[in-house]
């Protein structure tokens, strides 16, 4: 019941927010903190519930459930209210809980307008997000797919900045369209698997082997795709996050950044692979092609833009390129590098967008030819930039480092040639970053304007999170810990065939003859 | 007391984390204290490890500590940890005790400027992340070390942010050395999904294991470390950004662009000894590199104006002979020329600095002269450093160390009379520039007022490098004069011996030659610049020669090849694709949208006929589908 | 004796009645002339539903064509009400003064 | 006509009687509110005497009515809606200060016909109950009579729909005069022996189904639909969008169900053509409307459209799909009409977008239901509009109408455009043209709020909603 109760505080906090602020908006976001809070100690609570349920001997292996609620909700169309948690989902949550926490004092000071339906707005989306996190029902995972949409259109159409109708109507079409073609393949599975075995319903677990036939599977599995690739977001269906982004107000792109693109990666990895595994194997070479057009092109885009959030926004499409590389190649080493590339990357990208949203409210342009010269005047904001500036072109010691190298590591091991073009992508985000933090802060001041420095409390949040990354690229081992029972599970979800691990020696001849676009673990 | 080797990386990454957040607070001598004193600790440490290591050496000449498991998922299993033999144990005391005199100097030479703690605090975090790299037990930790290493060269070159240009060569540096980096990242993915391991020791034993000798696994993993290494030391072809690099404060220089980072290459190479050799045509790629590389940044270093230029092309220059001996085998001549390199490089750059900041910031060398009575101390130092860079005989450290690896790359298997040959001209060459560059500044009338004569904390170091520059290259005793391979012997742990195939006494005639040209090109710079100054700037107007001239002062015109090649058509791709083309797309479909809107709102005109007849026309088509179909 | 007129010829006959008064409807300018040619499209299929009761000897043809007639009488006099109010506002009786809403 | 049938027949019985009531009352006093509470209590007493009527079904009336649990459910809806729209109307005509005496006369007796076209099987019935709903409907539309608007609406309506029944009139004199019965369960079955020349019967049922698509303002007859919505009142455009349109698809969807529209290719065609050919134009016409009742009835044109998808999938979960749409569409169009009549000044409706700029700072709660009955249109979570498209979809899926289901979900993505554009209006900064913040009517508050808590809990837990359907509907089958 602490799933419910996890996602219900966060909606009924979001509502108490609405009509406190009517009296006084600090109370909106000391309520709004308040549930976070709650919600954190709810997620926690959930870890060590965990373990004692299996035992002192950690997570279970074989990435079963740690907590799962059932309870049937539309029973003629047999769907039911199921949310379940395993080690990936708990780690996600956790993450939405924390960023949460950011976007919440990065609109502490920024927000004043309208605070209580904006603080309801942030609230039904961390919900929304944590609810997909949660949900095993195929129905309910789109109802929460949906959900996340509306609170976030509202606050880009009515918080954004100066082009923010367009924006929000295109995030909200792509998202939305996108949406509608998975529920397509959800239908169509959910008949399948009726007519298969005469069991009509739509929850995960029973859905997962349903046997399709090739020529339908592969445009349930493409419904699927596109929903998830637009949300990832891969290079063809993108051209909504740049927008979304830069007009979003900075408690926003904290959230699109660093949580809406994780379902995607999320759905991905839960929903796409395990349901069609063998036409997912067929499909890799080509949804690989897609991660490394994205690395690449999220990298050039980001490089010609002169609007600092557009840069960071493109950014975004480079990063997530490695996500979807590392989770169509499908073995241990890359999930695991998917999994913190997606934790850093929301950590590192969410920062540089509460930096930029400070620099905008001191200098109010995003433009980078206006600005330059700001270090001597605002040296710890120039430090912060310049941390996770390094964060995201993958400097080791950091998690994104971690991230992306573990997901070429994996890569390597289906195809050298994707790997190989991928790690192109390093030359080229250090292009994009360096030259960012040269036009920003360093050459010879351009405009004529005074910027006062981060107060103490930005200061605060950001040495927590420059804490967070460091510790996420030194030590991640428990993050790993936590993750890796439930990718077993899953990729025995999958039945995908095991390929030997290059233990010590030369893996086995045949495993090398094998063609290169076979999908091992 | 080998216990103690996690402290000597520990110190400066300490040293950086208070300097880093509490910077600010900070007065200038605590920032000072902090910043040289960590160094210190660090070198001090080292040497006790060394001396303990050296006088009880440890089982199996090796001693490896683990601190804290880093990654272990999925077959990676990684931990952090540290290596040390005789290969490090050599890495780690040139690096903290030439770290710790530049540190000692750079408190008196960064005296005037602000961001004081600030500089500190990348200095401390280079050394730390040099350490790291040199102490590295697995092949990501030491990527971790490269990046760091990497990362605060750019940082330090940017030091001085508000001209644009310092700004615009740390970009370039960093960026060069990234596209190495990568090469050396896909090399480390192939070689764990080939090894299954990254633990260096036990690769390159499975290496050695399972791979034949020339197999296309090994030629293809030493082939893209060959490209980090070549990416970081700044030879062949990535070699254009350590000129530009002179645009941090010098002490970075000769700390970062001579003695310690630039090497990190070598020792890469060192250290993957195995690899090399199980790939042949590599390794006497390694060779080819370093002597091309030698002689262009020969010739180049003999038209630059700027004094710091000089000695950059130097650097690269003297690394491509480590490069020519790490290719034909002579591992220990390698890493004993890179040890008085060190040491002579850093001493000619710390000379260098206080020549610059005695004519307030002059960096032409034909705008400085006659400094030789102003500066008498600084005058020695540099003359001693000049010498054993142009390896004058007996004398000078360098002398020892490049003699030994010409005669190792004439006398070995692979090398050959011509990369000998190469090896003699470049020596020629930099006997030639080193002595121009001493004549130009110390000799002839005097063009510019001395300012500012250097305190003693930075004359110390470089009094102390001067000594070891002369006295360093006696570790090293040649055959011909008493035999006292004290340095190779103590490498043998850690590298191969070298594999002779040569006549034993031909090392005596390859030394005379040798000191026959170093003394011969002292002459030829004496000739041109001192004597007869007037024929050199006459040789320089003659059309041919200013053309020479002026290619040899671009470098040999890389820097212009490549921003044709890659820079300018990656930033006009970039600019092209601004409006992101895919967006365009889109758009199209909104557009369609709109205009069928637009026809489409015109059949409502409001008329009630019209609509009877759309009625009607709409029944008419009913009827024919329903009837006729 | 039933005088019986073959069902083909009086269908001919009540679809060409239909046809005129559709014409009628589109291409008059004047409301009246458009609500007696609305009057000769019901009467046509009044027709329509006497044959064929007649044809199949049933009274529901018939009885339909009284519904029919009664529901046209009941349009009519509410049309009629709607033109006068529109007299009352343009002054004239051309039923494209009313399209002010377009688009 | 025995007792029983008789008290089957009670909900129309009672339907019929409260207009004559209503008059009686009327002769004697002419308050507006005693009318409109008599005309509520007409319309709950005949919703309540459903219950205990739906014990006797199934049961033919004379031949002409068929009274089963199918058309006990959609009476019920038609109720339920008329109610809603009479208390929607209290609000609006009070605003307007004329005096209402007929209105809700007409009102009532437009709902009787729709019962009985609802529950009618024989073409009689059909056509009685469709005069029924129109005749009052032409005068309802130009109601006020005041601007020249609603004369213009009323003349178009009437012409428009004086020539469909005439279509419609003709087809049936066409299949009568081909199959001698004018019953529709023995012309579904009688259409199947080869013997009778099967043109004029095509052509018979191709005119009916002219004169229904006129009254479902499927695409090549949908030509009138926005000039009425926007003449009309508010109220009567909501009772034309809703009731009319249900009443006539009940009865198309029962009767094309038994005739099995999947062996008949041509129908087939010809139903996915008008639904394609709707849904594109409904959603194409929509997009840059700046009169927001004509892109409601644009929208309407669409919902048609994605109404046949279900129609032509056909089976069970269709009718039932069909059947949950149809109230979800109901409640979300009769809120997002309610909105528009409480806003409605006395001179003017309030139609404009620019009407409605910045309308969520100054009466939230209004602006709140308006977006929540647009995104239910949309078919956006949480809303009834939402599970209502994911059952459409299903029954699109189920019957693998792969086409269709891809043209649904593209004209959905067209559809989010104008739906936002309109949400976008009411939250945007600039004040709109409505400065006065409006003071919330009682009743029309109380309206609207039942049909938001509706529309949330056919959204968010449809179960029961789907349980009436299952043991109405479904039993149909």
């Amino acid at each position: 019941m602490i799933l419910a109760w996890i996602i219900i505080v966060l909606l009924a906090g979001g509502l108490a927010a609405w009509f406190l602020a009517r009296w006084d908006p600090l109370w909106a976001r000391r309520t709004c903190l308040f549930a976070l809070l709650l919600d954190l100690a709810l997620a926690v609570s959930v870890f060590w519930l965990g373990h004692i349920e299996t035992g002192a001997a950690g997570l279970p292996e074989t990435g079963a459930w740690l907590i799962e609620l059932n309870v049937p909700w539309i029973p003629q169309l047999g769907i039911g209210l199921h949310l379940a948690v395993d080690g990936l989902s708990l780690v996600l949550v956790l993450l939405t809980i924390f960023l949460g926490l950011l976007s919440l004092s990065s609109a502490w000071s920024e927000i004043t307008g309208r605070v209580g339906f904006f603080h309801f707005n942030l609230m039904w989306i961390l919900a929304g997000i944590a609810g997909v996190f949660m949900s095993l029902d195929m129905f309910l995972f789109y109802f929460f797919w949906e959900m996340m949409l509306v609170p976030m259109y509202f606050l880009i159409a009515i918080w954004g900045h100066e082009n923010r109708q367009y924006a929000s109507v295109k995030f909200f079409i792509f998202t939305q369209a996108s949406g509608l073609l998975m529920l397509l393949s959800i239908l169509g599975l959910f008949f399948i698997h009726g007519a298969n075995t005469g069991d009509y319903t739509f929850d995960y677990t029973r859905l997962l082997g349903t046997q399709v036939s090739p020529s339908i599977a592969i445009w349930l599995m493409l419904g699927f795709f596109i929903a998830f690739a637009v949300k990832l977001p891969a290079v063809p269906f993108h051209s909504w996050l740049p927008d979304a982004h830069t007009e979003a107000p900075t408690a926003g792109s904290i959230i699109l950044a660093g949580l809406l693109l994780k379902t995607g990666a999320y759905g991905f990895i839960r929903f796409l692979i395990p349901l069609f595994p063998d036409m997912a194997a067929r499909f890799a070479p080509v949804a690989m092609g897609l991660a490394v057009a994205s690395i690449i092109y999220g990298a050039v885009l980001a490089f010609a833009q002169n609007d600092l959030k557009r840069l960071i926004a493109d950014t975004s499409i480079s990063h997530m390129g490695f996500v979807l590389l590392g989770v169509y190649a499908w073995n241990g080493l890359a999930l695991e590098g998917a999994l913190m590339q997606i934790i850093s990357h929301g950590i590192s990208t969410g920062m540089l967008f509460m930096m930029v949203g400070s620099i905008q409210e001191r200098i109010h342009t995003r433009d980078m030819d206006v600005m330059g010269g700001l270090w001597p005047d605002a040296p710890r904001m120039g430090g912060v930039m310049m941390v996770f500036a390094l964060a995201s072109l993958g400097l080791p010691g950091m998690g994104n480092f971690l991230g992306e190298f573990l997901v070429l590591f994996g890569t390597y091991r289906v195809s050298s040639a994707f790997a190989v073009i991928a790690s192109l992508g390093f030359v080229l985000s250090t292009i994009y970053s360096i030259w960012m933090i040269q036009r920003t802060f360093h050459g010879e001041k351009r405009g004529g304007y005074r910027v006062r420095d981060l107060s103490s409390r930005e200061m605060a949040a950001s040495a927590v999170m420059i804490a967070a990354i460091i510790w996420l690229g030194v030590y991640p081992q428990p993050v790993m810990d936590t993750a890796s029972p439930a990718f077993n599970g899953i990729q025995g979800a999958a039945k995908m065939q095991k390929a030997p691990d290059p233990v010590s020696g030369r893996p086995s001849k045949d495993a090398r003859a094998k063609s290169i676009w076979t999908l091992t673990p | 007391m080998l216990e103690l080797l996690w402290l000597i990386p520990a110190m400066p990454f300490a040293g950086f984390l208070v300097l880093a957040t509490a910077g600010k607070k900070l007065s200038r001598t605590g920032a000072a204290v902090i910043g040289a004193g960590s160094a210190g600790v660090s070198a001090l440490i080292s040497l006790i490890v060394a001396f303990s290591f050296i006088s009880s050496p440890p089982a199996g000449n090796s001693y490896s500590q683990v601190l804290w498991e880093w990654v272990n998922t999925g077959g990676l299993s990684l931990s952090i940890s540290f290596y040390l033999d005789a290969l490090s144990v050599i890495m780690v005391l040139v690096v903290s005790v030439v770290g710790f005199l530049i540190h000692l100097y750079s408190t008196g030479f960064m005296a005037r400027d602000d961001g004081y703690s600030r500089f500190f605090s990348y200095m401390n975090l280079f050394v730390g992340s040099m350490l790291t790299l040199v102490l590295a037990g697995n092949l990501l930790l030491l990527f971790l070390g490269w990046e760091g290493v990497g990362l605060c060269s750019y940082l330090l070159i940017g030091f001085w942010y508000r001209e644009t240009q310092n700004g615009y060569a740390a970009l370039k540096a960093f960026i060069v050395t990234r596209i190495g980096d990568t090469a050396m990242a896909i090399g480390l993915f192939l070689l764990f999904y080939n090894l299954g391991t990254l633990d260096i020791q036990q690769a390159m034993g499975l290496a050695k294991a399972n791979w034949p000798v020339g197999s296309g696994i090994a030629i293809a993993a030493a082939a893209l470390l060959l490209g980090g290494a070549l990416g970081k030391s700044a030879q062949l072809p990535l070699q254009t950004w350590l000129p530009d690099a002179m645009a941090g404060p010098t002490p970075v220089s000769a700390l970062i662009h001579a003695a310690t980072m630039v090497t990190a290459g070598v020792y890469l190479i060192a250290r993957t000894h195995v690899l090399f050799t199980l790939a042949p045509p590599v390794q006497s790629a390694v060779a080819i590199i370093g002597a091309a590389t030698l002689l262009v940044a020969g010739f180049s270093a003999l038209a630059q104006h700027d004094i710091k230029r000089v000695l950059a092309y130097s650097t690269i220059s003297q690394i491509g002979y480590m490069f020519l001996a790490l290719g034909v085998g002579a591992w220990s001549a390698a890493i004993f020329h890179f040890m008085t390199h060190a040491f002579f490089k850093a001493l000619l750059f710390l000379g260098a600095g206080v020549v610059i900041q005695g004519l307030n910031e002059e960096h032409d060398m034909f705008r400085m002269g006659g400094l030789r009575k102003e500066m008498p101390a600084t005058f020695w130092s540099f003359l001693i450093g000049a010498a054993s860079l142009s390896a004058l005989p007996l004398v000078t450290a360098g002398f020892y160390s490049k003699d030994l690896v010409l005669w190792d790359v004439w006398s070995s298997r692979t090398g050959g009379n011509w990369l000998w040959a190469a090896g003699l001209l470049g020596a020629l060459l930099t006997s030639i520039y080193s002595f121009r560059m001493v004549f130009l500044t110390f000799y002839g009338e005097k063009k510019t007022p001395v300012t500012r004569t250097p305190g003693p904390v930075m004359l110390i170091p470089v009094i102390a490098l001067a000594a070891l520059s002369a006295v360093g290259g006696f570790v090293e005793i040649p055959g011909t004069m008493g035999n006292v391979p004290l340095f190779s012997g103590f490498l043998e742990t850690a590298l191969p011996k070298m594999v002779f195939s040569g006549v034993p006494e031909s090392e005596l005639i390859s030394q005379i030659i040798a000191a026959i040209l170093s003394v011969g090109g002292i002459y030829v710079a004496y000739f041109f610049w001192l004597a007869l100054p007037e024929y050199a700037r006459d040789f320089t107007k003659h059309p041919a020669g200013s053309a020479l001239h002026r290619f040899l002062f671009s470098g040999w015109g890389f820097d212009w090849l490549y921003a044709r090649l890659f820079v300018r058509p990656y930033v006009w791709a970039a600019r092209v694709n601004k409006r992101d083309v895919i967006d365009l797309f889109y758009s199209g479909i909104a557009l369609i949208n709109r205009l069928s809107h637009y026809a489409l709102s015109a059949t409502q005109t409001g008329k009630v006929r019209w609509y009877v007849m759309v009625l009607g026309f709409g029944a008419f088509i009913t009827i024919t589908i329903v009837v006729f179909t | 004796m039933i005088f019986s007129v073959p069902m083909e010829e009086g269908l001919v006959l009540a679809w060409v009645l239909f046809v005129t008064g559709l014409v009628g409807v589109i291409v008059r300018r004047d409301i009246i002339f458009i609500l007696m040619s609305i009057e000769i499209m019901l009467n046509a299929a009044g027709l329509a539903f006497v044959i064929a009761g007649a044809r199949w000897a049933q009274p529901d043809g018939q009885v339909m064509f009284i519904f029919i007639m009664a529901m046209a009488a009941a349009e009519v006099s509410v049309g009629l009400a709607l033109v006068l109010q529109l007299y009352y506002r343009r002054k004239t009786l051309d039923v494209d003064s009313a399209s002010g809403m377009k688009g | 006509m025995d007792a029983d049938t008789l008290r089957a027949l009670l909900p129309l019985i009672i339907i019929s009687a409260t207009p004559v009531a209503v008059m009686l009352v009327l002769a004697f006093y002419r308050s507006h509110a005693l009318t409109v509470f008599l005309v509520l209590a007409g319309l709950a007493l005949s919703f309540a005497s459903l219950f205990p009527a739906s014990g006797l079904l199934p049961r033919m009336a004379a031949g002409l009515l068929v009274l089963d649990h199918y058309s006990f459910f959609f009476m019920g809806l038609m109720f339920a809606a008329t109610f809603a729209v009479a208390l929607l109307s209290y609000g609006y005509l009070g605003r307007k200060d004329i005096f209402p005496d007929e209105y809700y006369i007409l009102l009532l007796i437009a709902a009787a016909g729709s019962a009985v076209i609802v529950s009618s099987s024989h073409f009689a019935s059909f056509f009685l109950g469709l005069e029924l709903l129109s005749v009052p409907l032409y005068a309802l539309i130009s109601y006020p009579r005041a601007n020249p608007r609603n004369v213009e609406a009323g003349i178009k309506y009437l012409i428009l729909a004086g020539t469909s029944s005439a279509f419609l009139l003709f087809g049936m004199a066409l299949v009568y005069a081909e199959l001698g019965t004018m019953e529709f369960p023995r012309i579904s079955t009688a259409a199947l022996f080869p013997g009778t020349d099967r043109n004029f019967v095509l052509a018979g049922v191709a005119m009916i189904i002219t004169g229904i698509g006129f009254k479902l303002a499927l695409v090549p007859f949908h030509m009138w639909t926005p000039d009425v919505y926007e003449g009309a009142p508010a109220p009567v455009a909501a009772f034309v969008a809703t009731v009319s349109k249900g009443a006539m698809f009940a009865l198309l969807l029962r009767y094309f169900t038994i005739f099995d529209i999947r062996r008949y290719g041509s129908l087939m065609l010809l139903f996915t053509v008008i639904s394609i050919a709707s849904m594109f134009a409904g959603n194409l016409l929509a997009l840059f409307q700046n009169n927001v009742k004509r892109l409601l009835a644009y929208s309407s044109i669409a919902h048609l459209g994605y109404l046949l998808v279900a129609f032509l999938a056909s089976g069970v979960l269709a009718a039932a799909a069909v059947a949950f749409y149809l109230a979800a569409y109901f409640v979300s169009t009769l809120g997002a009409f309610g909105v528009i009549s409480v806003l409605s000044g006395k001179e003017r409706d309030a139609d404009m977008i620019d009407d409605y700029m910045g309308l969520a700072w100054r009466s939230p709660w209004l602006a709140g239901i308006f977006a929540a009955m647009l995104l239910s249109l949309a078919g956006i979570p949480l809303t009834a509009g939402f599970i209502g498209k994911f059952f459409i979809a299903a029954a699109g899926v189920d019957s693998s109408l792969w086409a269709l289901v891809i043209i649904l979900v593209i004209n959905s993505a067209i559809g989010l455009f104008y739906y936002l554009r309109v949400i976008a209006a009411l939250y945007s900064r600039r004040p709109g043209a409505l400065a006065a913040s409006p003071k919330l009517p009682v009743l029309g508050g109380i309206t609207l709020g039942a049909l938001s808590v509706a529309l949330l809990w056919l959204g968010v837990y449809p179960a029961t909603m789907l349980e009436i359907i299952r043991n109405t509907i479904s039993r149909f089958f």
